[in-house]
């Protein structure tokens, strides 16, 4: 949100640097089930951005003093691996990691039924491979697929995506350079069959019409990424119970 | 602070007086702790603030020293906020480097200070591209009883709004070109006074300004940012629970509403 | 000690650069009971020190491994705060800090009843919100009222105060540039009812009856101060025993 | 790792098949698994490669940045290499700073390149005693089923192999004395291509390319890298059992005819 | 072997900088139980370097959960002390003495009846106080000879020796410069009795006649370090009985 | 160390002695163990010794680099001094990051050395406010019988005493304004050597230089450190319990005659 530019960032039609309209999220890709180990896993492309989610557990909390006796802990381990952004990034927990580590797992923690396995610790695992501005949303997206590919109960699958505000302009989900010149982010992310929201971060100058109007696109495009994670788990289903009739004859 | 388990028979009791809309302090939902705000406390920073939040008790300190820009910003000063939990503080708060809970307030109240351009980081280039003003704030929590992000952000915008920028003391003078304008100290250039107003929910109701018990049987906490025009600078949603998108409007409505009154108060 | 200057410290009449005389300490105020959460408490100003100290305790000892079967422990967190001198301190523990908290916790040892604790541990935590010479005095003479605040057991009350050297002269309680371009500083803790030292540092040059006269000047004012840590204790159980006498009502 | 029990059911059964010269997955004892590369999948780093060696998974990037020689090369380029066993790749797998197991990892492999001369650093001059490339390599376990060592050798290797040194996009032209060359970004000059291979000792038996029960119930390791000569560039013996010098020398022959057929793998 | 040089590092006769022929080891001087504390303990000298090692245990291992409920494990420190090269190296652990110290453990290991003691741990520290190429293989050796010293079964005392190559010869037991300018270095440890390798690394370029050639050399040689080995046991042994006789009049 | 608990028949047993004015080792109260120096033992060390003060085993060396000095001493070399308390000495030491026995007695040590201006720092400026010699000092504890402050002192001083500056080997020459003089490495400028005297109280007894028993049993530690008139440069009291001001006395008395004694000693 800091910065400032000469760069266009929204044209007079109303079309943004890589061609999308205002309204208009970037492409994205779900596949469930990618990792031999992990419980769940899925990977994620939104635009250039480039996630890998696992998860394991439920499994013995540890370290022990963390263990709640009535229920299951989510612990989230959100991680920039040293390439995925232009200056290589020193490996090692930052204090920006920490922060969205733990606004993943408090989000998740919203609708994983925790109340079935008390003690136990659920661990999320998200590793950015290729950034490119959107990575909470894009590795909480991914981690309730992994988490619904583990097979653990959930209430819903939480979808994540950002609105915000460039040049002016009330912008869906922003990319880099919008993020970087731009005027103010929102990640968002909802239960979709209720739309309660468990994840909401603001920064930068927005009106309140602005906000409204930044939600109701965020609100919409949610749902709409919701339905790509139900498809990817869909087929993760279809492909599983293939094998497993496979195995059957 | 994660551990500590508020008896049920506290909770079943709190919950029954906001059923009845009423807190154990007296308080209306959306009504605010007594504000204390003591300036210029500490002699050794270039500003310093102690602010009294009911019985929340947080100090922040400024140190202005003159440093190296960022190279993607050669003629801005540079903020940096950090925060600690000591366990002076309370008996939940551990020694040692700053748990996830202090970072997180620590990053939400540098974010609102810094979105709402409180700070003009023009006006503390010494020598662009070579030395700037570098602005350390630094915020300490003293006693805790409750929402430490509301208490830190004002102790940290207090803090500002009453420190120096120490040209004469380091012998500065401003580089501009050829151009060499010799500095008396001034204050800091301070363009707005972000406020922060938190809330926190418990069963379906909002409440403002949660003290300690509040916030242990809260579900879900929201942190809102406006500037002098009422515009929304920072957000951060917090907590296991969620909120509705009414439960938002409730909160941006008093944000602003109660923005004003603390601006009021700290003048 | 390490530094030259200029500057007269003492002056031909005998007068220090902040007006004291040789034997005269700085101004000092303390006020008990300060923090609502901590079990005792205590405000100490001295010259230009400030410092806050907080007190938890007895409770259980952790990390247990420092458990002592047969008593309390004493442990001390003595720390300066960013902005508590002129160039920022880095937050975190230095090494100065690990020795002063050491020495803090073991001159307390000397007069807290530890043996009515067995495996607890009494928690003192030392805070210089700002430093100007002297912090170690300042920090254990608060800590010894924040103890008796918390209503934990002693046989005494210990006061701290430095003697030294600067330009020749035996000094009380050095300041700021006494101490950096002075010739030594003596950090002295007794407890008042026998004269026994319970913290003794030195770092500088004197000769035996340079360091006795010091002492001697030490040993008075510490005396003197503890008559200050007394009657903000008489205050504060003054303030508690009116409270409930209003709750009585 | 360490920890990992693997059943002494599932130890007889291997034990068992050996005896008959055979592997739980079908192999001979002297096969690999299947190797898959991907390269150039991420765009952020000048380098990158994926690989699968039959289901371990490994990616490595490669980044290329300018920063100063040391004093005693200045005009020679610096290489650096990482690896990090992350917690997604297996449940034995630690969050925190990197494990015994990972800095051995990342030392071996680092060791193949830099003794191979693989990469020629005095190319990676910019202006000598001012500045050079500095190349970071770093290696990420996604999925582990044994033998990291071979897996993140070749994913480095591969990664290296696909970079490029980015003289345009830092701006960055050689200087030699008086001469400046404007520079196009160019390939990594790679001169070889060093391929480990790693075997493990189970009972008397010598396996190549062993899968995690393979490790797990193995009592030593052996990895010999070679380059394209089939000169020995590298070697490291792990484990707390021995082997015989006949061992060394079957493992020897191996390593150099495995790394051929590895090195016709990946072009 | 990373660097080049224009110093001549084998003569027209064969001859290396520091006078030895090309399979000549450096001089070797062990002493054992040279420290009172440890259980067991070593000093030894190679050229230049400079080694203490002690032995600690069997005993509790500690953290508990490296127990191994059926045997002993090995923890190895290994730690160049800050004055022990010529630019002082920082205090603390890096990179390079992690890998050491795992390779030795493990190369002890091979030999130690590990068995005979569950969840015990037996500690060796190993102390390089100058350090002048190949620190590695003259702490295993001084560890086989601490581990002997504290009375430990093991099935044989281990040595170890480098070999290596430099201006194109095959040289037994690299020096600094050799080391430093030479084409390869090739640290060895075998089990004597048997002639089964404990510990094997090889970096820089070497043909398999170049590697084999080197090997024999460090094999030969290995058997003459573990005579010396022996031979400072036998000493002790001697000095202790000495003792015990001497005790007994 | 803090754990170690000598058991109580012991304890007793030097009760008892000492009621008698007798030690365990046949010592007088106030009579120190054997000393025994070695210096010049590292050659990779610019200076370095070996302390044996009876069992209690000490080695330290010393480092002479380039630098660049303090901005507020610009023409002053550097001292630094650390201890390390190894698991190889004692094993009540654990490794790991220096513990807060390790940090007090380097403190102890250094305070000594610094504050009788041993080392003439002015000597070590190679031109000022740009190149100084730093001086680092590092100490290990080898074999641990008590009275590690003494022995420790002793090796700093001892390995100080032998040192060189290396002025030739680094090829630098001192700059004085426009005056460069060429160098030959010379002997560190020592200007006297400071002492430290330790005693422990037993009871109501006073020991010097107490070995590892006696320090177990004792209640409080007293470290005088005088220089060559016999001026105290440096005091500490450690341990949990108190001394008087006749121990005191005791002690300064003792510190200045042992110090002549010791200085006798190393010469």
């Amino acid at each position: 949100m800091s910065g400032h530019t000469d760069m266009v960032l929204v044209n007079d039609e109303g079309i943004r640097i890589d061609g999308r309209r205002v309204d208009e999220k970037r492409p994205i890709r779900i596949e469930a089930g990618v990792l031999k180990n992990a419980d769940g896993s899925c990977y994620l492309e939104i635009g250039k951005n480039k996630v890998l989610c696992a998860v394991y557990g439920p499994r013995e909390c540890r370290p022990r003093h963390l263990q709640d006796p009535t229920k299951a802990i989510i612990q989230c381990k959100y991680n920039m691996q040293a390439y995925s952004v232009n200056d290589r990034k020193r490996p090692g927990t930052d204090r920006r990691s920490v922060e969205i580590s733990k606004l993943i797992a408090e989000a998740l923690s919203s609708v994983v039924q925790l109340e079935l396995y008390p003690r136990a610790s659920i661990d999320v695992y998200v590793e950015i491979l290729q950034a490119n501005a959107g990575t909470r949303c894009a590795g909480l997206t991914a981690a309730s697929v992994a988490l619904a590919d583990a097979g653990i109960p959930m209430r819903d699958v939480v979808p994540a995506i950002a609105c915000g505000k460039a040049d002016g302009n009330v912008l869906l989900d922003l990319n880099k350079e919008e993020d970087n010149y731009g005027q103010a982010d929102v990640p968002l992310a909802i239960v979709p069959s209720t739309d309660e929201i468990v994840l909401l971060q603001m920064d930068g100058n927005m009106t309140r019409e602005e906000f409204e109007h930044g939600l109701d696109m965020a609100f919409k495009a949610a749902h709409e990424v919701n339905e790509i994670q139900k498809d990817a788990l869909r087929r993760r289903y279809t492909e599983i119970s293939k094998k497993e009739g496979d195995s059957d004859e | 602070m994660s551990n500590y388990v508020i008896s049920q028979i506290k909770r079943d009791h709190l919950m029954n007086l906001l059923a009845e809309g009423r807190r154990e302090d007296g308080r209306q939902l959306d009504e605010i702790r007594k504000i204390t705000v003591e300036t210029g406390i500490i002699e050794s920073a270039e500003g310093s603030a102690r602010i009294r939040l009911g019985n929340t008790d947080v100090i922040a300190g400024v140190k202005v020293i003159p440093g190296a820009p960022y190279m993607d910003a050669p003629g801005d000063g540079v903020l940096t906020t950090g925060a600690e939990l000591i366990p002076l503080a309370h008996e939940s708060f551990e020694p040692g480097p700053p748990s996830e809970e202090a970072i997180e307030l620590a990053r939400v109240v540098d974010r609102g200070i810094r979105e709402s351009g409180m700070i003009d980081v023009k006006q503390l280039c010494i020598k662009e591209g070579e030395e700037i003003w570098m602005v350390f704030i630094d915020i300490y929590a003293l006693d805790y009883d409750g929402n430490l992000f509301d208490a830190s952000n004002l102790a940290a915008v207090c803090a500002l709004k009453t420190a120096i920028v120490p040209w004469k003391q380091y012998g500065k003078s401003k580089v501009e070109g050829d151009k060499v304008t010799e500095m008396d100290d001034v204050p800091m250039p301070v363009t707005c006074l972000p406020i922060s107003v938190t809330e926190c929910k418990i069963g379906n109701d909002l409440i403002v300004d949660p003290n300690f018990d509040e916030e242990a049987i809260s579900t879900a906490r929201l942190t809102i940012t406006t500037d002098n025009n009422g515009n929304f600078r920072a957000m951060q949603k917090g907590g296991k629970g969620s909120i509705t998108r009414g439960d938002l409007s409730l909160c941006l409505d008093r944000a602003v509403e109660i923005g004003k009154q603390i601006r009021e108060i700290i003048g």
